[in-house]
């Protein structure tokens, strides 16, 4: 699985934050970094556990996140 | 032009991020110059589209009574908070302005003559992190002597909830005592 | 502290209670040198005037108005402070609360303004003072909501259908706001109509010294209650006890029964609504209690117009521009003077005219594309030539722009 | 000795503005006759009254009571009526509007108030269309009506307003026609004693303009044998008339039964009450602050 | 016949069903020599001008427009009338319907005038064409509801918040009413802005010879669509295909995709509601393409001006009292002229300065308490006396009375 | 190989406008991602849309999309959509609006295109509050809440949008909060084809102005433990939280659970199909009065 | 019983007659007599059978009817 | 002076109680004229108030093709339906002025030399009361030719529904042969 924060639209886990709180496998965590804006963006840890529920790509306010079967 | 009397007008910008109590700094010290008997004038960059992005207030402070001319083109001074509006608003000082700087948040070439302050670590001391502004208020007054440290004290009773004035003050004086 | 609702709408207060002592406006505002905006200088001042109901809708730039109002009018006996649903329901409410000897305020923008436009009128016509601020922001439509303008000054004018007249005030910075939102009030219970208070968003969003008096000192000029035997009461009957074209203002739940319409109406405040005379008779009543007042009511800052060959003529904030403008300019030996509209209506068309007797041309500073202008190019007869400076998209004529116009010729 | 009625018109009428201009059979004299019982039954003091209105001829009313009373704009009498009743709960605040000053221009003023539950009582006269302008179509109109601007039959659903106000949350509604003249006199009385919200809505004769029947007997007449009590069981709340369900709507003739009763009456605190405490509770925090 | 609705909403006829044929506008204004009101000649004028969508709300005098239009547009295909809830989203539907390539039209008078104001600027600021009319009565307020009067003229120029401009025309009899409403549309759809048509009660309602044209004789000027490649389309990008200061214009639905807001916009109609150069480009083209085109747009009828020493100016029904005062008084000898404005916005400032040069007096009619007045006074400089005879309540002035105020001096 | 997010992005959206203004963690960046999403899953074609708005954060929307769209005025989007619609009835016609557009200034052009059954469809980004003036309280605010103009908490009682909006008669009616991604993206394309008025009422995050939380988790944390699917058990239709009785809100702390779920789901004629009947008949009357 | 109809105020049975539909004895018939407007006004046949239900003054938008019992 | 050129011009008032047909009649009178190439114009009393009570319709006919002002002071020519509208009237009417009667509703001074019709009998015999208005135009214009019978019929014929035509001519036809 390939999920891909896309860093420029991120507006950061701390008004935001929902891909940390609906992934069901707990997969988003804080990566302390920040984006250009400022914005501390969330990381994914471990992509292979991810069971492309895609709810972290529905949830995602600035559509930032992308979930994509490897196979592509 | 100036906007009003040319000689006993001061501009001052302080700018940085939204959350960072830019405009509560600045009220403070308007409010300060007017417990000194000058006259002063605070405006701020308000737009609903500038939501978490850069905040600036100017502050003109004059010893004149008469009105002022709320147009600011060149300023004097310039409080800045974070890297993002440092930038944007440099080229704005007169030849010759001050410039004070968060120096934990803004990167500047070593020679540059800015003063420089350690505000956020210095807030940290202090255990509180949203004083930083403060801080600043406590050198610039130092170095300039623009209001009386008195009607700072003042205007700080007078503008901050009870809770929040004691360790407010703590700032100023830690700013000021600051170098 | 937390407040929380009961089954009968009692509140149980969390935490300490206290005896609950009465408080005053003189309470509420302190300390009386302050560093305030212009909207929290009309907060004051319609709270030192005894407004006491205040109905809004939020909008930029004016919301803090309302916001200021929902703070300080719920700690006051009789205070009360409504958000309404719309501006439609503000002015409606706070028409309706004057008829109960209220003193009453709503505070809007461009477009919250165009939507009172038709209870305007129904003030003008039922007589019912209230306060209507109106902070300017750059339109037309929405705009640019954060940014100063002075687009509506003909709108407040004739904003709404038919022949009526209201009185319209503009301050030109914090002190000012204050003291002519008190004004505002004075003038709208001695004359019985609708006063506009324009400001704009500058004004309103910038803080400036503020010395704010004590109740005491505050001129209250309020409406004539009725007087005269219940039996000889009719709601519309002018010159009877006093001689003045302004008839005297009941209020709702005592013994005199007064009834009000927008319809055409008699003294008797009966609708006649074919009547030709009737209706002659009271608009232009409407017309003259202002008129024949004008000096009363008319009021503008003059400086250095006496041997002026230019004068700059200008109203809110940019008329603090032009101040700067004319000053350096009479430095710099230019023979400028300076008028400041106060009152914008009635419009000052004798003081124009006398002026322009002996000028070379009249500047007008506006930030629309020209609304005061042509009053002033109407009453200036020709005599002197008329220019305009408009400057609009929410930024200030700056003092270096109105100088540049000055030394053109 | 005089009559009631003459005491009534005596006592709480402009005399000098009789006979109303309504038309012959408009059944707005009704509404004046039945308040008019209602007040003098509750002996509310006449300088406690003001009546306050929009535009429409029902929203003439009330110039002939010896009252205050406030004609105000087309639709926004209760908006008017927030501001006089908030800046005097003492005050017996009773607004008559029209279907079309009411439900067109004016609904969104009627069910802010009922969220509010500002203690005013609402009696909406409804004739099922615009009377002042000459019968054209208003919110009201049952569907497949013919009225001046629906020259072809209207198309457009009808609003139950009696409903409308339940699910807005009014703590008391009722429902009647003219024809019901002592449970809309009970109704009123009730609505006036009510803290909070009350609407009233009545429906009503207009022979001139509403023209669904030529005079006012035939309305009467028809009211009386075409209305049917509010229960569960017979309830849609999407219908001014009664429909077993809404397809029933299109597949019979247009016109249902009217319902008519009391809809809701509950208790509930209205805005003055909590106001009041609102404020006492300000005060406080306002005294610990300044400590 | 009888319609009744079934279960899906199909209608059933009771009573014979015909073939039905396509009906033409020619079909339904025939005979095409009538004797018609004001009102029914602008519902025929909208009719032949192609106005295919009415949105409105009943108000005396207005009211018959809508109900003409209820009759009408169900005829034909493309042809939709609705009455709204009130004049708030009458406006709004008008304006929504105008981006489906529609032509359209309200019809108030005051009261519901005064409420769509807020909108009227949102027309002008997203230069959405569409022809509004106000038959006006009687103000302010509710006032006299059936009568006629001239109060609202300075409303249809300045009546929505910020800096715009519209477009205002006023016929003075029926075959006028007819004319101007095709004008109208004409107007706003070659300029891009909606285009008030004033009336009154008494033409509205008063019945006269009209001569009704075919649909083909009906001269249309419509609306520029866009031509331009996709790619390069936005929307409100001027001077590109043609040397013009009004934007082409698109039609939702299309492969063009058209954002439109009443915010301050760039050329792309993006929003940039703080850029002062945007807006006041943007505002100063609203202004231009009226202005440049003031010799387009402006009309008035003339008589008897050559030689004369007072010119009667007027507009709307008092023109006719003006036009029997004028001749009586040229028949007795007195040196009169008659000037009618039917353009009264943008007003003709310098046919009144031209016209002030050579004369003693303008002698200005209005029903209302002195409107147009104002402009006469400006525009004339000096140079001549203005004198005003204004009359409300109703009654129209009549020529006796015009003729007594000529005779004066 | 695009990702569905990116290729919808790519193909729906103005990328130049992005990110848009709207705070971090705003709902409103969701509500796009949810109608992208059925409107790809529907096909519509782009050029059929057309997105309209009043005033407001939410109303910003339709800007993002590249199809047509038109930003109204506050309160009005409703009437605009009902001229746009019933001259081209083919087109699909979506309004964003926020609680304070909808339910404040613009509740009655709500009701009216209910009743008259337009085929719209009609998402409410009810984030109970004015979002874009800075938290003021709006209609829906649940009493008891501290905003801008309520310091001393909320006294007003709040509307149920989805109740009203079945009292009025809408079709279709369904309510959830952003938490729930996939029931609204359902309802959105339920609503989508559903011929007559749909409306999608959607809690939604405001940490900025709103203020209840910090940020957005916290909110989609808080919607998906507190809200109870709608049943006839769990009905109170005068609240926009859940109390098994109306007293209930007074007598507990004032926020109850919040309702979700399908509301409405019927089959009932739009205006449209009505119009176009009627024409025929006009035009057949027409025809016969000129034999 | 007296029964009072205020002639004046009257506006005859044919747009109203609203007495003469609801009264339960059926003790309102017309008249045949005008009044000063031009109304055609109802009139009463039996006061005596009466019941003194007010029906009839209730219905009566005119406030045209008044009921009294005769002892007064 | 006159409302446009003095001496073609006709002013003739009718007026009744509502529902008696007065505006139709004098729509139908107006029409006509503009059949016969005339000019004409036409206003009425028009009032939300004035339900039920008199109404009044004015008809100025004039030859020349220019605008008329819509003001009327005097009346050349009153035709009254009812007794209320006629005493109002009346002294509208100038000296010398025609007045037409429908005597059987009006009482009028027997040496009054007005043109009595007993426009409601003779309606009655047509079986229809309600075309007493026709039948009175039918009279006026015998007597005074303002406009040709030839125009009346067209103009019934353009604006009453199908079915009433028939007997609105007859109406007019029986008014015109009366006397
Ligand atoms: C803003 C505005 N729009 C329209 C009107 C015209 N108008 C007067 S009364 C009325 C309708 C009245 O209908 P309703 O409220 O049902 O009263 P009714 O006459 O039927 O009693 C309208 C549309 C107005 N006065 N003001
Ligand atoms: C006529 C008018 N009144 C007031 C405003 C100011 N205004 C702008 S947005 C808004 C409230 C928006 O609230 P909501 O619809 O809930 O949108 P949100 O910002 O919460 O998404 C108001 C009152 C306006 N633009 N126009
Ligand atoms: S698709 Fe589901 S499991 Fe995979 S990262 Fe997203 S939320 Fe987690
Ligand atoms: S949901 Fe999207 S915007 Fe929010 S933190 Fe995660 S990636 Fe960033
Ligand atoms: S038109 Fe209808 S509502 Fe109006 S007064 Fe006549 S009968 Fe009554
Ligand atoms: S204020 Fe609230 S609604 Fe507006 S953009 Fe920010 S979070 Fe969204
Ligand atoms: S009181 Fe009853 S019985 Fe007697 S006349 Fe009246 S309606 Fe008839
Ligand atoms: S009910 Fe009254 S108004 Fe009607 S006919 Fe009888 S007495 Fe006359
Ligand atoms: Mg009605
Ligand atoms: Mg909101």
């Amino acid at each position: 699985m390939i999920i891909k924060i896309y860093e420029n639209l991120c507006k950061g886990i701390k008004g935001c934050g929902n891909c940390i709180e609906v992934c069901p496998k707990k997969l988003f965590i804080n990566s302390g970094n920040l984006n250009k804006k400022g914005y501390i963006l969330p990381k994914i840890v471990d992509p292979n556990q991810c069971i492309h529920c895609k709810k972290c790509e529905l949830i995602c306010p600035e559509m930032a996140i992308s979930v994509l079967e490897e196979s592509g | 032009m100036s906007s009003g009397k040319v000689d006993n007008e001061q501009k001052i910008r302080f700018c940085g991020l939204g959350g960072m109590g830019i405009i509560l700094v600045s009220v403070i010290l308007g409010k300060a110059a007017i417990y000194d008997g000058k006259n002063a004038l605070q405006t701020q960059s308000y737009g609903a589209e500038q939501r978490g992005t850069k905040v600036k207030s100017d502050v003109i402070i004059s010893d004149s009574n008469s009105i002022l001319c709320p147009i600011i083109d060149k300023i004097d001074i310039l409080i800045a908070l974070s890297q993002e509006a440092f930038d944007f608003y440099l080229p704005d000082v007169k030849k010759n302005g001050l410039i004070f700087i968060n120096s934990d948040l803004i990167d500047v070439n070593e020679n540059e003559t800015y003063v420089k302050i350690p505000a956020t670590s210095l807030a940290r001391k202090l255990d509180n992190e949203k004083v930083s502004n403060i801080i600043i208020l406590g050198a610039l007054i130092k170095k300039t002597n623009l209001v009386s440290s008195n009607s700072i004290i003042h205007s700080i009773n007078n503008t901050i909830t009870k809770n929040n004035r004691e360790i407010n003050i703590k700032a100023f004086e830690t700013g000021y005592n600051f170098s | 502290m937390r407040v929380n609702l009961s089954r009968n709408g009692d509140f149980s207060i969390r935490g300490e209670w206290l005896k609950v002592k009465k408080i005053t406006v003189d309470d509420i505002l302190i300390p009386k040198l302050t560093f305030a905006t212009g909207n929290e200088a009309i907060v004051y001042g319609a709270l030192l005037a005894n407004c006491r109901f205040f109905a809004g809708y939020p909008i930029t730039p004016a919301t803090e108005i309302l916001e200021g109002m929902a703070k300080y009018l719920p700690l006051l006996d009789d205070g009360i402070c409504l958000q309404m649903e719309d501006e439609l329901s503000s002015i409606a409410a706070v028409i309706g609360a004057s008829w109960n000897n209220f003193r009453t305020m709503t505070a809007t923008s461009g477009p919250g303004f165009s939507l009172m436009q038709e209870n305007i009128g129904y003030a003008c016509m039922t007589e019912t003072p209230c306060v209507i601020v109106n902070v300017q922001r750059s339109g037309p439509s929405t705009g640019q909501p954060t940014l100063p303008a002075q687009g509506d000054v003909m709108q407040s004018r004739w904003g709404t259908h038919g022949d009526h007249y209201v009185i319209v005030l503009y301050p030109n910075d914090v002190q000012e706001s204050l003291s002519l939102t008190i004004r505002a009030f004075n003038l709208a219970d001695k004359y019985r109509v609708p006063v506009i208070l324009l400001s704009d968003a500058t004004i309103a969003h910038t803080r400036e010294k503020l010395i704010i008096p004590n109740q005491k000192e505050v001129e209250i000029i309020p409406r004539v209650p009725v007087t005269i035997d219940v039996s000889k009461y009719h709601p519309f009957r002018t010159g009877f006890v006093r001689p003045t074209k302004v008839p005297e203002m009941d209020r709702f739940g005592d013994e005199y029964h007064t009834y009000l319409t927008g319809l055409t109406h008699n003294w008797k405040a009966y609708p006649t609504p074919n009547d030709q005379e009737v209706h002659e008779k009271l608009v232009k009543r409407f017309y003259e209690k202002i008129r024949d007042n004008r000096d009363d009511i008319i009021t503008y800052e003059e400086k250095y117009t006496k041997d002026a060959e230019i004068i700059v003529v200008s109203y809110g904030i940019p008329s603090r521009s032009a101040l700067v403008a004319v000053e350096n300019a009479r430095q710099k030996g230019h023979k400028v003077g300076y008028l400041r509209l106060i009152t914008i209506w009635p419009f000052p068309h004798k003081k124009i005219y006398n002026l322009s007797l002996d000028i070379k041309k009249f500047l007008v500073v506006e930030m629309n594309l020209g609304q005061i202008f042509h009053k002033v190019n109407e009453y200036s007869r020709g005599n002197c030539e008329v220019e305009g400076f408009f400057k609009i998209g929410g930024k200030i004529p700056t003092p270096q722009e109105i100088f540049k116009m000055i030394k053109k010729r | 000795m005089t009559s009631t009625i003459e005491y009534l018109r005596n006592n709480y009428l402009r005399n000098d503005l009789l006979p109303s201009i309504f038309c012959p059979g408009c059944g707005n004299g009704q509404i004046i006759n039945y308040v008019l019982h209602a007040i003098d039954e509750l002996k509310i003091p006449k300088n406690n009254i003001v009546l306050v209105s929009g535009i429409g001829c029902s929203s003439r009313i009330p110039a002939y009571f010896d009252t205050d009373g406030i004609h105000t704009t087309h639709g926004r009498a209760i908006a008017f009526a927030t501001g006089i009743k908030t800046t005097n709960p003492k005050l017996d605040v009773i607004v008559f509007t029209g279907d079309g000053d009411l439900a067109a221009i004016g609904l969104n003023h009627f069910l802010q108030a009922i969220r509010r539950n500002i203690d005013i009582t609402v009696i909406c006269i409804n004739n099922e269309n615009f009377g002042m302008t000459g019968g054209q179509a208003s919110p009201t109109t049952p569907m497949g009506s013919f009225t001046a601007t629906t020259p072809y039959q209207s198309i457009e659903h009808s609003f139950n307003l009696a409903f409308l106000a339940k699910t807005a949350g009014a703590p008391y509604v009722a429902r009647w026609t003219t024809a019901h003249s002592r449970e809309a006199i009970n109704s009123i009385k009730k609505g006036l004693k009510k803290k909070g919200f009350s609407f009233i809505e009545m429906l009503s004769p207009c022979p001139v303009s509403g023209k669904r029947f030529k005079s006012s007997h035939e309305y009467i007449n028809y009211y009386l044998n075409n209305s049917i009590k509010y229960s569960d069981k017979f309830r849609d709340e999407t219908s001014s008339h009664l429909f077993s369900s809404l397809e029933e709507c299109f597949i019979t003739d247009h016109e249902g039964k009217i319902i008519i009763g009391e809809i809701v009456d509950i208790d509930k605190p209205d805005f003055h009450v909590l106001y009041k405490k609102l404020k006492e509770a300000a005060k406080n925090e306002f005294w610990k602050s300044r400590q």
